[in-house]
């Protein structure tokens, strides 16, 4: 955890003039937003949002349709470009790197729609992201029997997330539970130091939800975790810290306990989320 | 029963033995027409010089020293690839002792190589650049039609005379257009005039619009048109609505064929003067020919790429028959032999640089109201003795001829 | 005479307007094109094909029933708008759920087909449209001849990129183009069917090719492969311009015609390439165009 | 834009195929006209480099054409004016396509999609544009009577079954390359980005630069094809830089099976043996390829190899 040092250090000394007596007492953040804004033509999707990351937590991300939840989180992963305000990633400003550089930096983002690299097989899905590290991926000459090194590592990953059986399958022919499986396996293949989860619930059966919220609760174990998630219960569940948005602003900030028991979080998905909780 | 065997037999006993007597290879003379069926210079050669070629073969009789004559016809697409493959696979494949038409120099180039390299006859009557007599000449090679130079002489030199003595060139951007503006500035140079600039314009091209306001502001008197098919039919089409015609200033045609005249219609082209090595309506021959061609292509009338490949098809087979052989040396020699006297040429004769020297005829564009009915477009001017309007043999620079 | 940059004035103001006359066919088929991607997220290849085929028509009606330029006007790009909603109908809308790049091969296809059979029909040498008599004649300028119907050109070219881009941006039934453009779903839900919104604008785009082919038929001769040189350029607008916005489709179209025209008077030999450099440019610079959004 | 998996385990059955394949290829000019071989050799060769790019990258260029024919061009004025011998021609040749692709590439990479496709149409044509009017091309004569030389001073290439032999050996070892390209570490990210570009993102790969290597080695390979084509023609013209050589490339990988091995190769002969058979017949060829297109795209998207290969897998024969 050589950037972790590093990136307390540079903590202190990068938020000095914004709010330095939070940061200072001893917190440790990991990713932090500032007055972060994103306009399309004409319309404010986030708004002057300012998110603190504690490390190794669990953060979730919630907030009726259209508050700007995943905008906000394809801001933080450099898949969309902010209209104002700076992001910082173990205190280096980020806001201008490229989405491919974040991820060499240890966050690592996963998708709404479950991302698997569809005609590589299981384990070649989990190995490309190994490969990048072996340094080789350039190597157009080599015969790709010089990746086998990796099928131990890989092995292990695909293990850990109970596919096994299905490690020589392309990853298209899984099912929906599987793929997502799959998907964490190859993020975790990376070792990030930070991981991204957009809706890794989403469009899944109950015994799938289970099965996952237990994995994301293992793999966060010396990890930072932050998740845009719909299924309330699973973010009650699993988080330490939720936000809520609202229309692109932050609303609330705590625990479950606090974030629920907020009067104007209860009011914002009742008033806007009636007949639409549960999906978008 | 037994009549009819022995005919078959006495047939069977003369064909062998024309057979032995003459050579022709496969028992048969293939005549190949690669031309353009398709593209830019379909209308001016295309199916027109196919049907040419057959009225020839007929009118040969169909059948040369007992042996069957056969036509067959190829798109290139004026691709010089395409040329090329297809000229090899007729040789090598499928027995075709002769090439005609090749419309387009690119494509002429390419085949005049394969057909140096086996012997074979290849007589050009579509494509333009003098090239074909020169570096790129051959035994077996004849350039029967028209080519640049004599375009040149016999435009730039009756221009020049009748006052048009400032040049401005319009030139298509590649080789043909270069040689051909090259050309014509000596003639112009050589007769007196002189050349107040040159655009050279894209090709093909289909707005010319502002490459004629260049020419208009270079106060020249003559706007010649150094480009072929639909750009020069662009390129009047296009000085008649800039008024440039109207201005006093007179456009020259350095490569305008009949079906362009048809196409620009007599409104648009009148007045134009230009070079052609055949008209259709000059002497009875020539109409004989013609009345048969437009019978055969829905009333048209052959342009002189069309009316040199049937010219030139009957001199081939005329030799093939002398020299009692397909073989593409002994062909052309005999070749070079006969005199060539049709409709299409008077006392024509083909020089060791395989130039077919013949006269030229220079013409204007008629009024509407001269016209006395379709395809009635041309006033013959002048007639240019072959040797007046074909390059000196002396300044050939065929390599065969550099070496004697 | 007065010179700007060693160039005598008339010349350079000649070659400006007749860029501007250029520039008019330009902004008319990518505009079309913008219209067609913007709906459907398909780069109409055969929109070249369709052009040529306006003017096509428009000869036909003259030599066949005899009708003029005027009534080609309205009628051709009628016949041609129903043509290309005949293809949408039965093929381009089976590709909408797949990879836009079929629908690219797609029309690619049908533009081979649709030249090669004006090929075979007609030839390729062209066929004459002349000007009509109300429009023949032309203007001296001073600095240079304007002929009457290039000037009509220029008008009625922008008035159509105006209407349209009014019609898009101003009315209810723009906007519910624009919306559909967004989210279809959305907007079949408030009741309005999008497959035929789809079919129409197609046609309305084809319908923009066909006139601007008619409009070209008495400048250039009306011949097969007009339209399939001039597809490449225009899309090498429609890359500089950017899909973003139709303004930008046109603006960018009367734009390159009138640094085309420059460049004629400046270095001829580039008139051909300089659209293509400028493409080049403008992807080093702005990669997603210049009205571009970034995607 | 993507077809059948390509990663099949059992090797064996496909070795055999593969030999048989080479050895049908070996004595293919003793039945069938070698220049009609050769032809669709380079043609399937070109194919071949363009489905690298579309099968295993999902880029689609409109303008493969470019490189096919500007090194034809060089290779022609190479062997014609410098006297190189072939093999140096067609190096030479390979060099400019590998530096064009790499510059075009790098341009045309910042956008993608169908704007990908537009962007090298439009560069192709730009080419097309400089190859009329650049002095060394002759323009529209293109440059003709092209010396084929002997291969290392050794080999008479005017013998045409010399020729054959060494352009039957060029394309194997491309498609020996090919396959080494697919089947590498680098070959495993192309397909990744293929299947999922923002996933292959969000693993920290720079894809720009990984999809500007596939180009400019694709590049390479089709430059490889059209100094071929320029030495069994002995010729170099306009044809091959025009964007309807672009467009036959495209038809020749869609009918044959984009994303398979063999598609291309089966593509091209395909398209050439049209060519050949209805040149007499005009603008036929562009209607047929046209109607071929529209076919393929609207009902056999994975084209014949596509479509035949499970045909046979299910019958026990795998290809």
């Amino acid at each position: 955890m050589k950037q972790a040092a590093i990136g307390t250090r540079k903590c202190a000394k990068a938020s000095l003039e914004e709010t330095p007596w939070e940061v200072c007492m001893g917190d440790d953040f990991i990713v932090e937003t500032r007055s972060l804004t994103k306009e399309f033509k004409g319309f404010v999707a986030v708004s002057d949002v300012n998110l603190k990351v504690r490390r190794h937590t669990i953060h979730a991300l919630i907030g009726p349709n259209g508050a700007g939840k995943t905008t906000c989180f394809n801001l933080v992963t450099k898949f969309l470009t902010p209209t104002r305000g700076q992001i910082l990633f173990n205190g280096r400003d980020i806001t201008k790197a490229a989405p491919a550089a974040i991820a060499r930096q240890g966050m690592v983002r996963s998708f709404q729609i479950s991302a698997v690299f569809g005609h590589l097989t299981v384990l070649e899905n989990v190995r490309v992201a190994l490969q990048r590290v072996q340094g080789n991926s350039f190597h157009f000459w080599r015969s790709d029997s010089c990746l086998a090194s990796l099928n131990e590592r890989a092995d292990e990953l695909v293990e850990a997330v109970g596919i096994t059986e299905y490690r020589d399958i392309p990853a298209g022919e899984l099912s929906y539970g599987r793929k997502r499986a799959l998907e964490i396996a190859t993020t975790l293949a990376l070792d990030p130091e930070m991981l991204l989860l957009d809706e890794p619930m989403a469009g899944m059966g109950t015994e799938d939800v289970k099965r996952t919220a237990e994995l994301i609760r293992r793999v966060a174990a010396n990890r930072t975790i932050l998740m845009v998630e719909h299924n309330l219960s699973v973010v009650a569940d699993l988080s330490d810290t939720i936000t809520v948005l609202k229309l692109g602003h932050i609303l609330a900030e705590g625990s479950y306990k606090d974030v629920s028991s907020n009067p104007e979080v209860v009011e914002a998905y009742m008033g806007a989320g009636h007949g639409e909780a549960g999906h978008g | 029963m037994i009549t009819k065997r022995l005919l078959l037999g006495a047939a069977a006993l003369a064909l062998s033995a024309g057979a032995a007597q003459a050579q022709y290879s496969d028992n048969k003379v293939k005549i190949g027409v690669l031309t353009d069926l398709s593209g830019t210079y379909s209308d001016l050669a295309g199916s027109g010089s196919v049907e040419a070629a057959k009225m020839a073969v007929e009118d040969f009789g169909g059948k040369l020293n007992g042996i069957a004559i056969e036509v067959v016809s190829a798109d290139h697409q004026n691709k010089a690839d395409i040329a090329s493959s297809v000229a090899r696979k007729w040789y090598e494949n499928e027995g075709v002792d002769a090439i005609f038409d090749l419309v387009t120099t690119a494509a002429a180039v390419a085949v005049r190589e394969v057909s140096r390299e086996k012997g074979k006859i290849d007589i050009n009557s579509g494509a333009a650049s003098t090239v074909l007599t020169n570096a790129q000449c051959s035994p077996t090679g004849f350039h029967w039609t028209y080519d640049t130079y004599a375009l040149a002489v016999g435009t730039g030199n009756a221009v020049v005379k009748q006052g048009g003595d400032s040049w401005f060139f319009l030139t298509a951007d590649y080789a043909f257009g270069h040689d051909l503006q090259a050309q014509t500035e000596r003639v112009v140079k050589a007769s007196g005039g002189k050349v107040l600039g040159a655009v050279k314009h894209p090709f093909p091209n289909a707005d010319f619009s502002s490459f004629l306001l260049q020419a208009q502001s270079s106060g020249a008197k003559i706007i010649g048109l150094a480009n072929a098919g639909s750009d020069t039919i662009n390129a009047i089409k296009q000085a008649k609505e800039f008024g440039i015609t109207q201005g006093g200033q007179k456009l020259a045609g350095m490569l305008v064929f009949l079906s362009d005249v048809h196409s620009l219609g007599l409104e648009t082209a009148q007045g134009m003067q230009m070079t052609t090595g055949y008209y259709w309506d000059m002497d009875d021959s020539s109409r004989a020919f013609a009345k048969k061609f437009g019978e055969r292509m829905k009333g048209k009338m052959p342009t002189m790429v069309q009316a040199g490949v049937y010219s030139s098809v009957m001199h081939y087979l005329k030799a093939a028959a002398a020299a009692k052989t397909d073989d593409g040396v002994k062909v052309a020699d005999e070749m070079r032999k006969l005199p060539i006297n049709d409709f299409f040429a008077k006392n024509g004769k083909l020089r060791a640089d395989g130039r077919m020297v013949h006269d030229m005829f220079l013409v204007e564009v008629k009024k509407p109201s001269e016209s006395k009915g379709p395809w009635d477009y041309y006033k013959v001017l002048r007639t240019i003795p072959g040797d007046e309007a074909y390059k000196p043999l002396a300044e050939s620079a065929c390599p065969a001829l550099m070496k004697k | 005479m007065m010179t700007i940059f060693g160039i005598p004035a008339q010349a350079l103001f000649g070659q400006l307007l007749l860029g501007l006359i250029n520039g008019a066919f330009y902004a008319m088929l990518s505009l079309g094109l913008a219209l067609i991607f913007g709906l459907l997220n398909i780069i109409n290849f055969s929109h070249g094909a369709l052009y040529m085929m306006g003017a096509f028509v428009a000869w036909l009606l003259l030599t066949v029933l005899g009708a003029g330029y005027w009534t080609a006007l309205v009628v051709a790009p009628l016949l041609v708008a129903v043509f290309g909603m005949i293809i949408e109908r039965t093929m381009l809308c089976r590709l909408y759920k797949l990879d836009h790049l079929y629908g690219l091969l797609l029309t690619f296809g049908l533009a081979l087909v649709i030249e090669g059979v004006f090929r075979q029909l007609y030839g390729i040498s062209g066929m004459p449209y002349a000007v009509p008599k109300e429009l023949a004649g032309g203007w001296n300028l001073g600095f240079m001849y304007l002929p009457i119907y290039r000037a009509w050109v220029v008008m009625a070219s922008m008035v159509l990129c105006l209407g349209s881009w009014l019609l898009i941006e101003k009315t209810k039934l723009g906007a519910y183009l624009r919306a559909a453009t967004e989210n279809a779903t959305l907007v079949q839900a408030f009741g309005i069917n999008v497959p035929v919104m789809i079919t129409l604008t197609y046609g309305f785009g084809v319908a923009l090719a066909a006139i601007a082919g008619v409009l070209a038929a008495p400048i250039y001769s009306v011949n097969p492969l007009m339209g399939s040189n001039l597809i490449i350029v225009v899309f090498a607008v429609v890359v500089i311009g950017g899909m973003g916005s139709i303004l930008g489709a046109i603006v960018t179209g009367f734009l390159l015609g009138l640094v085309e025209g420059l460049t004629k008077v400046f270095y001829p030999e580039a008139a051909s390439t300089v659209i293509f450099v400028v493409m080049a440019i403008v992807l080093l610079i702005k990669p997603a165009g210049l009205f571009g959004k970034r995607s | 834009m993507s077809s059948t998996p390509t990663s099949s385990g059992s090797v064996s059955p496909q070795k055999i195929l593969v030999l048989a394949l080479i050895v049908l290829g070996l004595i293919a000019p003793f039945g069938i006209y070698p220049i009609f071989l050769m032809k669709g050799l380079c043609f399937a060769l070109f194919a071949a480099a363009f489905n690298l790019l579309l099968g295993y990258v999902g880029l689609l260029s409109f303008g493969h054409a470019m490189f096919f024919g500007f090194s034809a061009y060089v290779t022609a004025h190479g062997a014609k004016e410098w006297g190189l011998t072939p093999e140096l021609a067609v190096l030479a040749g390979v060099a400019t396509a590998v530096v064009l692709g790499a510059f075009t590439g790098w341009l045309a990479i910042r956008r993608s999609g169908i704007y990908f496709a537009m962007v090298t149409l439009a560069f192709s044509q730009m080419m097309y544009f400089v190859a009329v009017q650049a002095p060394f091309t002759h323009g529209e004569d293109g440059i003709q009577g092209v010396p084929r030389g002997h291969l290392f001073g050794l080999i008479d290439l005017n013998s045409t079954l010399n020729m054959y032999y060494f352009v039957f050996a060029l394309f194997v070892g491309a498609l020996l390359i090919i396959h080494r390209i697919i089947h590498s570490p680098f070959g495993q990210v192309l397909k990744a980005i293929r299947d999922n570009e923002p996933r292959a993102i969000s693993l920290g790969y720079e894809v720009e630069r990984y999809k500007l290597l596939a180009f400019t080695l694709s590049a390479g390979l089709a430059g490889l094809a059209g100094s071929v084509k320029a030495l069994v023609f002995q010729l170099a013209s306009l044809a091959d830089v025009h964007w309807h050589a672009s467009g036959e490339v495209v038809l020749m990988t869609l009918l044959g099976g984009v994303g398979t091995v063999f598609g291309p190769t089966v593509g091209a002969f395909l398209v050439v043996a049209i060519q050949n058979y209805f040149s007499e017949v005009g603008s036929w060829v562009t209607i047929i390829q046209g109607v071929i297109f529209v076919f393929c795209v609207l009902l056999f998207r994975s084209g014949m190899v596509g479509v035949l290969t499970p045909w046979l897998k299910r019958r026990g024969i795998r290809g």
